[in-house]
Order: structure tokens, then C-alpha cells, then sequence
């Protein structure tokens, strides 16, 4: 697959969201057209004002379109792209997918079928692992037949337990089991989530680790077999195993784990002659032990914290390095510098066990100012629609130390404004004032262990006060008081002085 | 009565409830501006809309806000910075002839209803079925994750008001149960 | 002054628009509470809502508010602020604003009102210049008294002269004078702009140098004598004597050249004993050949492309000086990375003179992304005013390269919408896609010669077929096409059946 | 006639400016598609409105623009990614009756008026003054620029509608010009 170095002269953008958003704009930057696709649902959807060219690929239900190989192929062809960047999620981790592009000359822009299929990467990874004294977590890589086979696997590992989707990642098709009798329910959502997510119903079993951290370590890797890790990154504030909050560099990380991390990632990458972008992930302990986790042959949602500690945009590396340009940095000369943080901002309640929350946008304000980047694709009267993540923008601030990072975010969080719909900027406004997160003292279990979800007073900055004169405001100015036989509304100004018989 | 005139000014009272916190405020307008006593604090306001947003600048004893408020379920939810509140205002009418909880108790039977938009993925109980609290009776799919409807309390259902496929809105009745 | 340092509590910053939210996000950040002052035509300026407190201080005409020096200091004294940030322009520059602050135990951020009124660093910076082979641009200091005395020392300097307001900056207040004959017209709209821009009608006149680039180095110096410098910015691409693009490092400075003139420009502030941020301008000939120009004793509007090659935030490093705190930063540890540029957006109309352009923002999209800034405070639905700088937002960018910057500026450009008002987005648009400032050919006098107003095909990107689709549809679709004796209105559509007695 | 009916489908015919160029466009809709001819060029166009911005999302045989569009002075301004463009949009009506330039021509009197909106600096004239083309009438400031506002043409000061300090609108007639 060695191609003279030539960037590509136009692209297609398998993905949605602000992720197509990224990509495309990292393909304008470069001076490569830009093919988007689009489903039912998207036709107003943002990513295609951010595209060159645009593609109806089928009915809104990701497996009819985000995830519908053939069409997303023929687009590719009939429009002419030399290659398909699949962001993250939906195919970017499908092997048949990758495959397909490769049969027909298309480059795909990841580290190739085989790579992903084989999952040699995976494999060496905990190869490597175990000479390093990183232990892989006890847990069995073969899918599931049925609920037996699940609960035997459990005994033998001990509970607590976590059922993963194979072709997974990003927390669906994910359930953690503490006793036998849940199992059944656990299984049955983990695999429709599996089967919803990614086309494919397969789910494992592993121990599950309690109140761990989660780190991981970013690489890239030419075709020529030069590679670099970038650092890593932590991501344990989640919900439904679900990233929310990540960061770079990790408070729990000294230089001496990170080089051990970053080398052993390297050393796995080598082993299985992995290229492009990737990202080993690994669980640190209570005690301090880390385990290798999963490898995640792709871009990830929290690209944007190791860009802004070294300078290097990601998402450029991976089309530069699939066009077949050798890599133009080497380690020593990657020193991430200050601290970086992103908020994911998802159209979910948090007062409300982080349901999703549909609805037209009525109103949008982004934060903006020093060292403050919005990755994002909604515009205000837009509609979220309800058959996608519901990932509708992340805010991202960089400062020389973590406290600098966190003060701007909270800043930038307080300026941010998303009125229609619930989102998740009051429990990342709580998380970034709370001491413990402020600290450092935190794992997975954080949300379960401190967040309640209804903020008392003292995380409150706002007097309640002015909640109140806000209220009455609006209520006595209110123009929404239908007269009956009258042809417009009337004020309650007005009113009152009706009822008061005052003219 | 809501209002009252007092030496040539119009005032309104409303009685007040944010976050478990009941208060009564008194508010009054002169030349643009409000007087605002919240219990026995006074506070002066100028107000201004925001155009096209339909957002609040307030500035309260020379404090600075910029609040937006949404009607929901009889309440108002107020965003300011980030910090969402949400508050209920009675006059004096509505204060008088409120009696506790008057809806929605001794009824008869139950409705479990769509917590947010979705599609349903499966109906896991049937008509004539017993079921008791908590029992998931609907699972309801959005933006990828599947959600569990439980029973909120125990009975028989009535009456199943969806079926798979179905594409549903949020507070969407899903299910009755006769909690007989 | 020697206090310890501590943090001040509370500041007022004595400004508007983007530099008043610019200096309140900093306070912000910094936990320091923010007090902001507003005429009565900016009630609803954004820069209420970026604030903690908010004081009116009079009518719109700034002479009568934000350079209202007796009200300013009256409220920071009201709301019990210990420091006051002029921003830029208004009162940035006048020693007897620093005065009255001091006089009345406000701190205020800056250098100080002898520093300010005795030009010190100005003075030192001639001497320290002529000894170091920079020279000095012939030139009076003295304001001028009248016309003739402005024709004499023209005649003695030789055309091109140039007269520039005494207490200035910005452009305003400045005239290039070719001739005698156009001396009358220029001196007194010259005059007259002073006064209404600083409240002070002062003038002088020097030597003009036709072509020049203009370059700038910023430096920081806290109260104990250490002081460093930032790297240079080149802000050549000007109207009217006034910046539209900077940017950080100049295509026309290398690693000698840049020592040369940070440790020049330092030498003329540690012989003045200077403190806080401040800004040596020097221009460069066609020849090659550095002049000293300026001094600027306060924080330059485009001050942001330094802090994206350097990591530092430079109105925190001002409020921290103030406050008393050594300087944290080391010559040796400023390494400027990368390259940063920055446009103006200005409600000017670029393709008639650059005319202001007053009006509501009807509709309103920033840019965002990957490494783009935006300084802003106009929002959707604002009415910009008449009163004050037509200044509405400045845009960012940074690379690895110059060309990743402009590649990335270029893009953001494109993303940004602003309606309802004229804007200088699409002469930048024109400028970053032009060879010349591609190649880092230009000049002061770069717009004189290149720019027309009226982008051709070749700068285009968009087809004109596309425009005329847009109309074609627009004018179909228009439902304002009121019909006589009807209550509401018709579409084209309608209209047109019933002409062909359709219907 | 603007438009006529094709095989039942309705197509309308504009003629076109646009940066001095001259075109020929034929509009037709179909199941919410439209079908447009410039000069011999055709194109698929898919439209859709963004909600709030009164924006248009265009996707024209595929590619993709966003446009506003808004009217000044009998012209349509459009602008897409930044760039901006001047159309106008004659019907055939309005084409075989326009005459060239028919407008403003032969007049008496000039107005000189306002090119944006500002503060009236100071009145460089007086009525029934000779003035010659470029004479500076009035000076406007406006966001603190100083901007000169010249006669057009060579006249007698016939009026002067403004003085110092008025507050003028963009358009708005400071002096007018006898051009006898």
C-alpha cells in the first residue's frame, strides 16, 4: 500500500455531527475537498454547511445510512474521493468497512482491515503488556453465546463484572453486573445496545475494577514504521461508562508513568506494525496498579486535550499520514506544554439521571475568548434529532497549569448558553467547582459517589434571589395572557389594573 | 386579589417557592425600574430584553445577570449562568385557593408515560398482566441508549398505547395500570 | 508603591466592547470580581453581561462617560475597587486618569502617571535607539500650534509628512499630508478627530517613510526591575493608519533581527525604569532599515497573537504586576512557537472606503474550531452605536506555520456570518487568499495598491451561478409581496398562476 | 409575462445582473426540487431554510452552500461563505419596460445625503453658495472617524437640511444642490 506521498485531492466524511464538523474543517485547512453524507434526519443538520459537497445516503436510522458500507461506498466513488475519514464511532472501527474501501482504491483513513480485524494491535498490546508489569484484566475476548455462559465466566472472575460490546467503544453496549441476578437484564440491553450501536450484537465479559481511574495514551504511527506517543490523557469522570470530562495531563500521572505508559503503547504498536492514529487504554487502582484496558484503533471523541498541549492537530497527522507522508515529528521533539480539559456537552438532563433531552435549540450563546475552542455543529433552531448520540458540542480550555485550565473552563461554561433543550453544562459547571475533582481525588465511580444532581447552595454562585426577581419579571411583564374576545394579549400590568379597577 | 395601588404606584405580590425555600415578593415599577422586596430585602432592578433572544439583563443593586426563563408544568425555570432554578409563583387568588396535591391522587389508575422522545424498542408486559413497581414495562430507545420505563407503582395493565417501531414523544402516555 | 503582593479583590475596568469582556473573562479567571461602567447607549453592550457589577457613568458621547475621569474614579471608589484597567484608547494613555487613581489609592494598571506624562520610556527609547543604529524618524514633538508652523516643518523634513494626534494611537487623529496645499483640510479633521478620540486636540507632524512595514515588540516589566520581551508583531496591513491584520512572528524579521530589536526595546525600558506591559514600534524601509516610532504604554489591541506563540496571557501578567507580584517568567523560557495571526472585524463596509456601517446584527455565527480565538462581544440582534470605535470582534488563528495560520484564518473567515451590518470579513477574506500577502510581500501601503473593494473572479471561490440561484429562489419564495385587499401576503408561486390564469 | 406553465409544471424567467455580467434564468420546482437554467447551464437545487436565520442551505447538483440573501435598493445582496455578490432580478415585465437608466437622470437638483449613519461635525457650506463637484458639504463622524461628504456635482446650494450635531440616518438628505 506504499503510495507516493501526495495528499489526497478530495475526501469523504463517513460520520455526522461535530466530529464531521472537525474533519471537514481539517480537510479545508489542507486545501482537500470535502464529501459529507447525510441521512434523512440531517438535512439541516450543520455538517453539511461545513462541507463541499453533499450526499443523501438513506432513512434516518443509522443502520439505513451512517452505517448503510455499500451506499457510504458508492458515494465515495461516484463523487470521486481518493479516501473516507469515518471520524469516530458508527464504521470507524468496522473491519468489513475498512475492507470495502480498500477493494475499491479507496484509502481508508485509519490503520487498515487487516489491522482492525486481526486486532493484532490488541493482542500484542497485552502481549507486551504482560512483560512490562502491566496486567491484562482477567475477562474472556470471545463473544458471548448466551446468559449461562455469561454468569460461569462471572463466577470464575468473582463479581462485579462488566459486559462490553465487541465492536464497542464509547460506553453502549456496556453494563456492569454485581450479582447473578442481574445478569439477565444486563445482557439483553448490552447486546441491543451492541446491535443499535454498531450493526453487531456480540458482547464480552470481563472483571470489573472498582473505583479505578481511567488513562490513556495517545500514538501515531507512519508506514514507514516511525511512531510517537503523545502523552496521555484522563478520562474517568463518566456516566454510564461513558466519558464526560477528560484531560491532559493526568493529575495521577507523574513524567516517570507517563514514559513507561507511552513506551509500552509503543512497543505494542510496533510489535503488531500498527499505522495512523491510536489510542491504548489502561485503569490505574486504587493501589496504584494499572491494567491494560482496550485498544481503540481510531480517532478519540477527546482528541482536542492532547492537540492543545502539543500543538499538533490529530486529525491533519491522520490524512497526511494515510496519504503516505512519513511522520514529520519524532518524540524528543514532543513536549506537551500546560494543561487541557474538555467538557463534552451532551443534550441530556443531569438533573434527570442524564436522560436524553430532544427539542429545538431556542436559544445559543458559545463561550469564546483566550485559549477557549468549541468543537461544535448545532446552531440555535436547530432540532436534535433523537436517533443519534446525543454529543452536541465540547468545550475544550487550555492553561499553563491545571488550575489556569479549570478557571477558564469554568469561566467559559458560565458564558455558555443553550436554552430548548437539558444539556449537561450544570453538572460540568458542579464538577469544576467541586473540591474533590479540583483536587485531583477522583475515579469512575465520582458521578455515583458525589453527584446528586440538584446542586445545593453552597456550588451555587447565583443567589437564589435573583432566580426570584427574574421569575416575577417575567411573570408580571408576561404578554402571554390570552383576553377572551380580545384580538391580541394584554400584560399583567394591565391586567392588574383591571381586576383592581383602576383604568 | 393580585395587586394593589399604593400612593398612585401599582404594586403585585406573588408567593414564591424555589428549591424548597417559600417567600413572598412584592414588586413595583417606576419609570422603568423595579423595586423588588423578596421577604424583608429590597432590591432595585433595571431590566432590560435582550433582543431576539428573549433573555433578561438584569442589573440588581448594580449586580450584573443575564437570565432566561421557560415555562414548564406550571413552573418557571430560570438559567442564569449555568445554575437553573425553578420556582413557582402564586398570587394572592391562585395562593388562597391552592389546596395540597389536589390532583393526581386517589386516582384509579396509573399512566406510565415517555420520559423523553424516543423510539420504542420492545414492550415487555402485556395486557391483563400484574405487575408491581418497577417492573420495566416499556423500553424506550434515544440517541442510542436504551431506557428502561418502569411501573411507578403496582397493578394490572389496562391498556398498552404502543408498539415496537413506534416513534413517541416525550411525557407520550406508554402503558395504564389499573392500580385496582 | 512596593505592596505586598496579593491579588486585588475587585477592579473596574475603564472600557467597552471586546476589551472591556477581554480584561472581564481575565478577572474572571483570576477570581477577582469585575466592575464595568456604561454609557447610556450601551445599556445593552454585552460587556454588562461579562461583569459583575455594572455602574451607568453617562451619556453616549465618550467626552461625556468612558473619559469622564471624575465619574470613572467616583464609581471604582462607590463599589470599593482597588485597581482600575483602562483597556485600550479612552483613558489607556492619560496621566491624569493614572493621577487621579493614584491620588485617590487606586491602583492602576499601567505604568504609572509620571511614566506616562514624562514619556520616559518614549525619551529613553530615542536615545537608547540612535545608540544601538536604530534612528529616530525625523519628526517634531511639540504639539503643533497652527497650520503655518506644520508647513514649515514640512518643508524642513520634505513630503510626505505625516500629523499624528499627541495623545493618540489607533490611526485616529492621523493624516498623511503630500503637499502643502492639503495641509489645511488635514490639520484640522486631524484636530478635530483628536479631540473627539482622546479629548485632547494635540498634534504633531514627521517625516513620512513611504512603504514601510510596521513592526512592534511588547515587553512586561514588573515593579523590581525584571522585565522581558514577547517576540515581535507585524501589523503592516492598515487603513487610515489604523491595523486591520497583525500578526506573530513578522514574515520579515529572523532570529537576529528579533534579538536585535527585544533587547533595543528592553535596554529604553529598563533605562526608564518602566513597568507593566508596554509596546516598542519600530518601522522598516524598502531598504531594509529600522526607524523607532513609538511607544505605547498600555495593552495593544492586538496583543493576542503573542499570547498564542508564547502561552502567556498578558492581561493576567498585567493585573499580577499591578498587584505587586514579581514577574514569573525568565527571558530564556519564552520561546514563541508556531505562527498567529489576528484580523480586525470592523463594521466598516470594505467595498465602499471603509465607511462605517451602523445597523442591527440580524444574524450572527462565529467561527470556531481547532486553534481559532475569537474576541467578541456583539451578539445576534445588537444595534453596534454610532458613538464609539466600529470594532466588533477580532479573530484569531493559530499554526505550526505561517501557512497552517493562514490556511486556518482563511477557513474560519469563511465559517463566520454577519448580517444586518457591513464587515470587513470579506476584504479579509480577499487579503489572506492573495498571493502578495501569501509571500509576505507587502506594506503599509499594501491596501492603497492592491485592494479595489471589488473582489474579481480569481479571488472568488464561489461560482456566480450560485449567487444568482440564491436570488432566483429567494425572489420566488418571497412572501412579501403584499397583495391589495387581501390580509396576508401571496408567494410568488401563487402570483404567477394566477397571471397564467392558473390556479 | 413573468412565468408560464410547462407540461403542468410552473417555470419562471428572470433576467439577471451580476458583477456586470448579463444572464438568463429559468426557474422550475418539483417535489420540493427546483430545476434552474442559467443561460445553457442547468442545475439541481435542493433548499431548505435554516429555522431563525432566514439563511438558505443550498446543495446545487451536490454541492453545498449556505446564502443569505437581502434586498437594498431594488437589488438583491447575496452573500455566501463571506463573499458577497449584487444581483438583480428583472421579470420580463419589469425587462421590456425598464428603460436604461430612466431614474435620477435630468434632474434639477442633487441631494447629497448621508452614506451611514453619524453626528453632523460641522457644515462646510451655506445656502445659495457655488459649489463644484467634490467640495466638501459636510463632515459626518461616526465611530469616532471624521468623514468628509462631498457634492457630487458642480451647483448652487439650494438647502441645507442638517447642523451641527444632528444625529443623521444612513440615506438621509444633508444638503441639496440647484445643478442650473
Amino acid at each position: 500500500m506504499k503510495r507516493k506521498p501526495e495528499l489526497f485531492k478530495k475526501v469523504l466524511v463517513a460520520n455526522r455531527g461535530e466530529i464531521a464538523v472537525r474533519v471537514s474543517r481539517a480537510l479545508k485547512e489542507m486545501g482537500i475537498e470535502c464529501v459529507c453524507v447525510y441521512s434523512e434526519a440531517d438535512r439541516l443538520s450543520s455538517h453539511i454547511a461545513f462541507a463541499d459537497e453533499a450526499y443523501s445516503i438513506g432513512p434516518a436510522p443509522a443502520t439505513q445510512s451512517y452505517l448503510n458500507i455499500e451506499r457510504i461506498i458508492e458515494t465515495a466513488k461516484k463523487s470521486g474521493c481518493q479516501a473516507v475519514h469515518p471520524g469516530y464511532g458508527f464504521l470507524a472501527e468496522s473491519h468489513e468497512f475498512a475492507r470495502a474501501c480498500e477493494d475499491q482504491g479507496i484509502v481508508f483513513i485509519g490503520p487498515g482491515s487487516k489491522s482492525i480485524e486481526q486486532m493484532g494491535f490488541k493482542t500484542q498490546a497485552r502481549k507486551i503488556m504482560k512483560g512490562s508489569g502491566v496486567p491484562v484484566i482477567p475477562g474472556g475476548e470471545e463473544p458471548l453465546s448466551d446468559e449461562a455462559e455469561a454468569i460461569t465466566l462471572a463466577e470464575k472472575f468473582g463479581y462485579p463484572v462488566i459486559i462490553k460490546a465487541s465492536a464497542g467503544g464509547g460506553g453502549k453496549g456496556m453494563r456492569i453486573v454485581r450479582a447473578a441476578g442481574e445478569m439477565k437484564s444486563a445482557f439483553k440491553t448490552a447486546r441491543n445496545e451492541a446491535e443499535s450501536a454498531f450493526g453487531n450484537p456480540a458482547i464480552y465479559i470481563e472483571k470489573y475494577i472498582d473505583r479505578p481511574r481511567h488513562i490513556e495514551v495517545q500514538i501515531l504511527a507512519d508506514n514507514y514504521g516511525s511512531m510517537v506517543y503523545l502523552g496521555e490523557r484522563e478520562c474517568s469522570i463518566q456516566r454510564r461508562y461513558q466519558k464526560l470530562i477528560e484531560e491532559s495531563p493526568s493529575p495521577a500521572i507523574d513524567a516517570k508513568k507517563r514514559k513507561l505508559l507511552g513506551e509500552t503503547a509503543l512497543k505494542a504498536a510496533e510489535a503488531a506494525g500498527y499505522r495512523n492514529a491510536g489510542t491504548v487504554e489502561f485503569i490505574l487502582d486504587q493501589s496504584g496498579r494499572f491494567y491494560f484496558l482496550e485498544v481503540n484503533t481510531r480517532l478519540q471523541v477527546e482528541h482536542p486535550v492532547t492537540e492543545l498541549t502539543t500543538g499538533i492537530d490529530l486529525v491533519k497527522e491522520q490524512i497526511r499520514i494515510a496519504s503516505g507522508f512519513p511522520l514529520g515529528i519524532k518524540q524528543k521533539d514532543i513536549k506537551p506544554e500546560g494543561s487541557a480539559i474538555e467538557c463534552r456537552i451532551y443534550a441530556e438532563d443531569p438533573s434527570n439521571d442524564f436522560l436524553p433531552s430532544l427539542g429545538k435549540i431556542s436559544r445559543l450563546r458559545n463561550p469564546a475568548g483566550p485559549w477557549v475552542r468549541m468543537e461544535n455543529y448545532v446552531y440555535e433552531g436547530y432540532d436534535v434529532p433523537v436517533y443519534y448520540d446525543p454529543l452536541i458540542a465540547k468545550l475544550i480550555t487550555w492553561g499553563q497549569t491545571r488550575p489556569e485550565a479549570l478557571a477558564r473552563m469554568s469561566r467559559a461554561l458560565e458564558e455558555y448558553v443553550i436554552e430548548g433543550i437539558e444539556t449537561t453544562i450544570p453538572f460540568h459547571i458542579w464538577v469544576i467547582r467541586d473540591e474533590n475533582f479540583r483536587k485531583g481525588d477522583f475515579s469512575t465511580s465520582y458521578i455515583d459517589e458525589h453527584y446528586t444532581g440538584k446542586p445545593t447552595d453552597e456550588h451555587r454562585k447565583v443567589p437564589s434571589d435573583v432566580a426570584l426577581i427574574a421569575a416575577a419579571i417575567n411573570r408580571v411583564e408576561s404578554t402571554a395572557v390570552p383576553k377572551k374576545g380580545s384580538t391580541g394579549t394584554t400584560n399583567r400590568w394591565k391586567d392588574t389594573s383591571r381586576r383592581e379597577g383602576v383604568s | 386579589m393580585e395587586g394593589y395601588v399604593k400612593k398612585g404606584r401599582r404594586v403585585v405580590i406573588y408567593y414564591a417557592s424555589i428549591n424548597g425555600r417559600d417567600a413572598k415578593i412584592k414588586i413595583e415599577k417606576k419609570n422603568d425600574m423595579y423595586t423588588i422586596e423578596i421577604d424583608d430585602r429590597s432590591y432595585v432592578v433595571d431590566r432590560q430584553h435582550l433582543e431576539g433572544s428573549g433573555a433578561l439583563s438584569l442589573v440588581v443593586d448594580n449586580k450584573c445577570y443575564e437570565a432566561s426563563v421557560t415555562r414548564s408544568d406550571g413552573a418557571l425555570l430560570v438559567c442564569i449562568s449555568g445554575e437553573k432554578f425553578e420556582v413557582t409563583l402564586k398570587d394572592e387568588l391562585e395562593y388562597r385557593s391552592a389546596s395540597p396535591s389536589a390532583r393526581h391522587t386517589g386516582l384509579e389508575s396509573e399512566e406510565i408515560r415517555a420520559p423523553m422522545p424516543g423510539v420504542v424498542v420492545c414492550v415487555e408486559v402485556e395486557e391483563g398482566q400484574r405487575v408491581s413497581a418497577g417492573t420495566a414495562a416499556v423500553i424506550v430507545e434515544a440517541m442510542k441508549m436504551q431506557n428502561e420505563i418502569s411501573a411507578p407503582a403496582g397493578g394490572t395493565v389496562k391498556q398498552i398505547l404502543v408498539r415496537e417501531g413506534d416513534v413517541v414523544d416525550s411525557r407520550q402516555v406508554l402503558v395504564v395500570i389499573d392500580r385496582g
